[in-house]
């Protein structure tokens, strides 16, 4: 095949996408925007109220793109996901109470109880096929929200209360509503950045083979089953972290937040946002939690709307309102040079 | 010289159907193998054995002399085999550069920590899959745009695509079901080249082919199936004369219209 | 990310603060107390009770309970010397985040006393947010043990404990000769609460047996599993402490299976639906319960007040709830201010102020120190009270 | 003893009638019809807004008042399957899995919310009751309520498979399962077998629906999220788009159950039926009664 192909007959619409608004979202900038103002927004309004708002929403945002890596760049439809934000909140909890920790410290043995159950939970399960693993993993999330309320030590159907803050040094109190929400922010911001990165990365990479083909993926090397699990475990710390973050916010962990119905509204953060994109992820979450707080006639139907909303776009927009871009950068000149281990055999 | 490809007895099995039963070959360094045979013969299934998407029945793959019968096929992929498929079987919404990157995944050169902290490893890492990425599609003579999701391509610029996703890979054995499939006459003609400048890069090729005119021209031995069996073996000249060969492509009807066309 | 970015966003963000700083208040940089009632402005209660969710009824009596107790205290004149009150009511369903976030709502509004507080799970998380406002919340109708356990100052609660609601239980049952009973709970924080203690002090006291003590799980149809429990054990009373959904299915598989023994509900079953539920095995239910108004001699007029103002019968913790308005208009008058610590004390103080559950005074753990519970039972599908009292 | 395996059989009645449709569906077009459950739910509302219309009905006509409520039901949430079909999972045939799923959990939703939306969230007791005698057979105490309701549920599961068995559209979905390129090349008209599929999975639904209202006496917006689950759970037991398999999985299932919360106490009911899905997803996923298919690329 030499260089004489017939470069007209590929499709004209190759480009980056011209309107303003995906320019917009496209932009490098977004990011330090969205950070810019989630910084700035306290400074418009303080009261508890608002910042007990964006909190929640912050941590509504690490919990979705926690599951864009499962459902997003992998293609694995998670519907029990808020049982590894269970299993953080309750582990930080459990041991914050009992030995009067303060929550920060709590996050090693937090990140050793998530990664057991993404392994407990994927292990057996990611080798079905993706409609079981949906039913799996919403059949997991009850089994962890029924036994978290049926055992005395996470404390049954009251749960845990009176958890201690996330840290406390000197003076600088981290109870105090605005601290806690910064600190929340970073914290959602610096994963939000690591699990675009991850993305953009040989992994990130490899699980979106995972998602296209996973015939294609293994006859090219890739160990699709240890790809998933990869992907399952990533997601259960993000949701684990969560959990952290949700027991310093509300000071309590009880069973009935970790309902079937919060595993929906993230996963509808991410399908409504854009499956894999990480943009898209932070917008739909933050419009999901954001959304019935402004508009209160919305909040009594919203579950209707949302409902409604998630066969609309899975009819029309499958990708989700903001897909993940489809084209990315190319080089600027031509390499002439054949890379040096292009004529090595083996890896 | 130890045989790259050394198959013994494969056999496979679907419930009571034998579609491989008891095929044995072997290839050579930088040898170009074709199989051939009708439809049903049990050619892709042999594939599939080979890169362990089926598990044989009996009879064992030995790749570079390792046994890898009854491996999963990323670990097959891993010793030294890649593939193409009889359909395409790319990744539709990721971009070409993408499609190519995947046959490089065991290069590896990164972890998941340098990806979340971009670490200069990562950086080098990257800008090696790229530029190899780039450069295999070179190879290939892929023109076009490399930054788009490959669904927007024509179907000979995907070809292209999955061919060069297997060159990537890097492997000594290469796999080609059905490569020539849907190609117009100068496609097929710039394949012909392609097949020779990747047995110079050292690659044994091992093609499934339904163009008879490519196969004699390209193959340096020939194996010809039928009912999952090895009927002849040989060079062009040998495999021509064959007179089992002949009733098989010739001998009732119409099947010879399969020379040149496509499965 | 390149340096020219960078400062523009170092640049946007200076501009931002700027403007803010300069601008609006109610920001992190403003002075002074946010929301904060102004001394001439209305006196705002905080209510956060179940307005969504399935416990959505009981949050409508418990608001209109509070409405009407409102109204009357501003047509008397209002507090403090003519200032009026006003009700700010917000949803918890049931739900701990959501209940966070309602009674961070009205924290944020400014409010003086909390009169809200349904499901006990939902209310407690909501306690050290009222505390840290140095907030006064009148509990009226969660009553489980964790919610004064902690020991806040701020936290007062006017409907009997699951201790108090026990104790009358267990007195019915010695007084009406059930000698063995089965305890059964959903699994709730509030059910769970009750069964724990109603176990303890049956065991202290000695008099009655409990043959089985199991929970079930909310919201399904079919409880053919503790039916069969009971029925294998055979009490002579099935004591349920959950809410009036299963309460009424299990009453109805209860009667289907031939059990003659008798049946006592829990104050969270104490619903106009359960007899229609239950069906034809409702008549001669019991139910533990504070006083309704139904029940209530003398309360005629009160009912024919609520029904004026909001068309409606009065139910469920309608009465506490009215009750928790004029106790903290009470307390705010007693105090003289709206000061958080002002209003406690006043509270700590208040001996033999007339409730419907009696006169009030706390105990030293801010609990009734009578629970004020009596006996009803189901007699022609509705709630009376019953003849016999502990 | 006889009272549990009466009382597993009776709730696995339910089950099986409920495991048809998702069964059928998924034999079908392998669709998991998240939604399913909610079209149960559907049912029973419908037929309490029947009952409540009709008014006053004196409990000698209960039964008949009943079954008249019970086809008109199934007729309404049979078209409403048909819909749901039309609308949310025809237009994504061919789409990825994963898309068709989200689309049926979003169905789902918009059931269960927009029943909210229209009745209200709270629990409505049901306008007319089944109470009737009581049998004592065996040690069990039967009802006959119990016995009539079976005999509804074992009818129509008879009359379903003499449908697929002996009748031409029966035939069809067979062959639809088998290979739905090949019955498009054989003249079978895919679209409206499918279609029918949708009707008679969610008529089958829609009568349990009835008939739990019916027989519990109370129903609310989200009572049909448990029981699908359950009712997959007895689908995959006994093997997933096998016919005779939902029956016997919906059976199995309700013994599973009643032995399950005799041991482990009734708070860890759903635990153990949960736990036995993913043992037999894991374990064997073809079921009791399915097939071993053939792995093909």
């Amino acid at each position: 095949m030499s260089e004489n192909v017939d470069a007209t007959l590929a499709p004209q619409r190759l480009g980056p996408p011209r309107s303003p608004i995906s320019r917009l979202l496209e932009s490098r900038l977004i990011g330090w925007v969205a950070l810019a103002a989630a910084l700035l927004a306290p400074f418009v309004t303080a009261s508890p109220y608002s910042l007990n708002v964006m909190t929640t929403a912050a941590i509504f945002v690490l919990l979705a793109s926690g599951l864009n890596i499962v459902v997003g760049y992998c293609g694995l439809l998670d519907l029990g996901y808020i049982a590894f934000m269970a299993v953080g909140a309750y582990t930080a909890g459990i041991i914050s109470k009992s030995f009067e920790l303060p929550l920060l410290f709590t996050i090693p043995a937090v990140l050793v109880m998530t990664i057991l159950a993404g392994l407990i939970i994927g292990a057996p399960t990611l080798r079905l096929r993706s409609d079981y693993l949906a039913i799996v993993t919403l059949g997991f999330g009850e089994i962890t929200r029924i036994t978290a309320n049926n055992l005395s030590v996470t404390g049954g159907p009251s749960g845990i209360f009176g958890i201690p803050g996330l840290l406390k040094i000197g003076g600088l109190d981290v109870e105090n509503p605005a601290v806690l929400y910064y600190l929340t922010v970073l914290v959602v911001s610096l994963f939000v950045l690591a699990s675009a990165r991850l993305g953009k990365s040989r992994l990130g990479r490899a699980w979106r083979f995972v998602r296209e083909d996973e015939d294609a993926a293994e006859a090219m090397g890739i160990h699709t089953y240890k790809v998933k699990l990869l992907a399952y475990i990533f997601g259960a710390i993000w949701g684990g972290l969560g959990g952290v973050l949700f027991a310093a916010h509300l000071s309590a962990v009880s069973p009935q937040s970790f309902i079937f119905l919060q595993s929906a509204l993230v996963l509808m953060a991410v399908v409504l946002g854009g499956m894999g994109n990480m943009r898209g992820v932070v917008i739909g979450a933050l419009v999901i939690s954001l959304l019935p707080e402004l508009l209160r006639d919305f909040a009594s139907n919203r579950y209707l709307v949302f409902g409604l909303l998630l066969v609309v776009v899975m009819v029309f927009r499958p990708q989700g309102f903001w897909p993940a871009r489809g084209y990315e950068r190319e080089r600027a000149t031509v390499d002439v040079d054949p890379p040096a281990v292009a004529t090595e055999q083996g890896r | 010289m130890t045989a790259v490809l050394e198959v013994k007895d494969l056999q496979v099995a679907f419930g009571g159907v034998k579609a491989v039963d008891g095929l044995s070959f072997s290839a050579h360094e930088r040898e170009i193998i074709a199989v051939i045979g009708p439809n049903g013969a049990g050619k892709t299934s042999a594939f599939n054995c080979i890169t362990g998407f089926y598990r044989p029945t009996s009879g064992s793959v030995r790749i570079k002399g390792l046994e890898t019968t009854g491996k999963r096929p990323a670990d097959i992929a891993a010793v030294g085999v890649t593939r193409t498929f009889q359909n395409l079987r790319l990744f539709p919404d990721l971009t070409v550069l993408d499609n190519v990157r995947a046959g490089m995944h065991l290069y590896g050169g990164q972890n998941w920590a340098d990806a979340i902290l971009h670490t200069p490893r990562f950086k080098r890492s990257e800008a090696m899959y790229t530029d190899e990425a780039n450069y295999w599609l070179d190879f290939v003579g892929f023109e076009g745009a490399r930054g788009v999701p490959v669904r927007n391509l024509s179907y000979g610029q995907q070809k292209r695509v999955e061919i060069a996703r297997a060159l990537a890979r890097k492997a000594e054995l290469l796999l080609l079901d059905e490569p020539a499939a849907g190609l117009n006459y100068s496609e097929k003609q710039q394949l012909l080249v392609l097949c020779g400048r990747i047995r110079d890069l050292g690659t044994s090729i091992v093609l499934i082919e339904h163009d008879m005119g490519l196969v004699m021209e390209l193959s340096e031995r020939i194996i010809v199936m039928n009912f999952g069996r090895e009927i002849a073996v040989g060079t062009p000249a040998e495999v021509k004369a064959n007179p089992a060969v002949i009733e098989a492509y010739l001998g009732k009807d119409d099947e010879g219209a399969q020379s040149n066309g496509d499965a | 990310m390149k340096t020219g970015t960078r400062k523009t966003v170092l640049l946007v963000i200076g501009a931002a603060m700027v403007l803010t700083t300069a601008g609006c208040g109610g920001g992190l940089l403003s002075s002074g107390a946010s929301g904060a009632a102004t001394p001439s402005g209305p006196v705002k209660l905080g209510m956060v009770v179940p307005i969504s969710g399935s416990s959505a009824p009981t949050g409508a009596y418990m608001k209109n309970g509070a409405q009407l107790a409102v109204d009357e205290i501003n047509k008397a004149g209002g507090v403090l010397k003519g200032r009026k009150l006003e009700l700010m009511v917000e949803d918890e369903a049931c739900d701990a985040q959501q209940a966070v976030a309602s009674a961070n709502k009205v924290v944020s509004a400014g409010v003086v006393v909390s009169v809200g507080g349904y499901c006990s799970g939902a209310t407690l998380p909501t306690l050290p947010i009222f505390q840290k406002a140095n907030i006064p919340m009148i509990i009226p109708a969660a009553n489980s043990q964790d919610l004064v356990k902690q020991g806040l100052a701020n936290v007062f609660l006017i409907n009997g404990t699951g201790k108090q609601q026990s104790t009358t239980a267990l007195a019915f049952m010695k007084k009406s000769g059930f000698t063995t009973v089965a305890l059964v709970d959903d699994n709730t924080s509030y059910s769970k609460d009750i069964t724990t203690e109603t176990q303890a002090q049956i065991v202290a006291d000695g008099s009655v047996k409990v043959l089985l003590n199991t929970s079930v799980t909310a919201g399904e149809s079919d409880y053919s599993a503790v039916v069969r429990a009971i029925m294998a054990k055979n009490p002579a009373l099935v004591y349920w402490t959950g809410y009036y959904q299963e309460g009424g299915l299990i009453i109805n598989q209860l009667k289907k299976a031939g059990f003659t023994g008798k049946v006592m509900v829990a104050d969270g079953s104490v619903d106009p639906s359960l007899p229609k539920i239950a069906g034809a095995g409702a008549e001669g239910v019991f139910a533990t319960m504070t006083q309704t108004p139904d029940t209530i001699k003398g309360a005629e007029r009160w009912i024919a007040n609520y029904k004026a103002a909001f068309n409606a019968d009065p139910g469920p913790y309608s009465t506490q709830s009215y009750d928790a308005v004029r106790l903290a208009a009470k307390a705010i008058e007693d105090a003289g201010s709206t000061k958080g610590a002002d209003i406690i004390k006043a509270l700590e103080a208040i001996d033999g102020f007339s409730m419907f559950s009696g006169p009030l005074k706390f105990t030293p753990e801010h609990t009734l120190s009578s629970g004020g519970f009596v006996i009803l039972v189901i007699k022609d599908g509705k709630f009376i009270l019953n003849a016999l009292q502990p | 003893m006889t009272q549990l395996i009466w009382d597993g059989l009776f709730v696995g009645s339910f089950y099986a009638l409920i495991a048809l449709g998702y069964s059928m569906v998924y034999g079908i077009i392998k669709l998991l019809n998240f939604a399913h459950g909610d079209i149960y739910m559907l049912g029973a509302f419908i037929g309490f807004a029947l009952l409540t219309s009709m008014g006053g009905i004196p409990a000698s006509l209960s039964l008949g008042a009943l079954l008249i409520v019970l086809l008109v039901s199934m007729l309404i949430t049979g078209g409403a399957g048909v819909l749901i079909e039309r609308l949310a999972y025809r237009p994504l045939r061919g789409a990825p899995r994963l898309a068709v799923l989200i689309s049926a959990v979003g169905v789902s939703f918009s059931l269960e919310y927009g029943i909210a939306a229209i009745a209200g969230p709270n629990p409505r007791a049901y306008p007319i009751r089944l109470e009737g005698g009581v049998f004592e057979v065996l040690g069990a105490r039967a009802s006959l309520p119990q016995i009539v309701l079976m005999l509804i549920a074992a009818g129509l599961m008879v009359a379903l498979n003499f449908y697929i068995q002996k009748t031409s559209t029966g035939r069809a979905m067979r062959s639809i399962a088998l290979d739905s390129n090949a019955s498009l090349l054989m003249g079978i008209n895919v679209n409206a077998v499918i279609t029918r599929t949708f009707f008679i999975g969610s008529a089958l639904a829609g009568a349990a629906g009835v008939m739990a209202g019916a027989y519990y006496g109370k129903i609310d917006f989200l009572m049909g999220f448990i029981i699908g689950l359950k009712a997959f759970t007895a689908a995959v037991i006994g093997g997933i788009g096998n016919i005779k398999g939902a029956m016997l999985g919906g059976l199995v299932l309700g013994f599973v159950e009643a032995f399950g919360s005799q041991w482990f106490g009734g708070q860890w009911r759903d635990v153990f039926s949960f736990a036995v899905l993913i043992l037999f997803l894991t374990l064997r996923p073809t079921g009791i009664l399915g097939e071993r298919v053939t792995e093909r690329m």
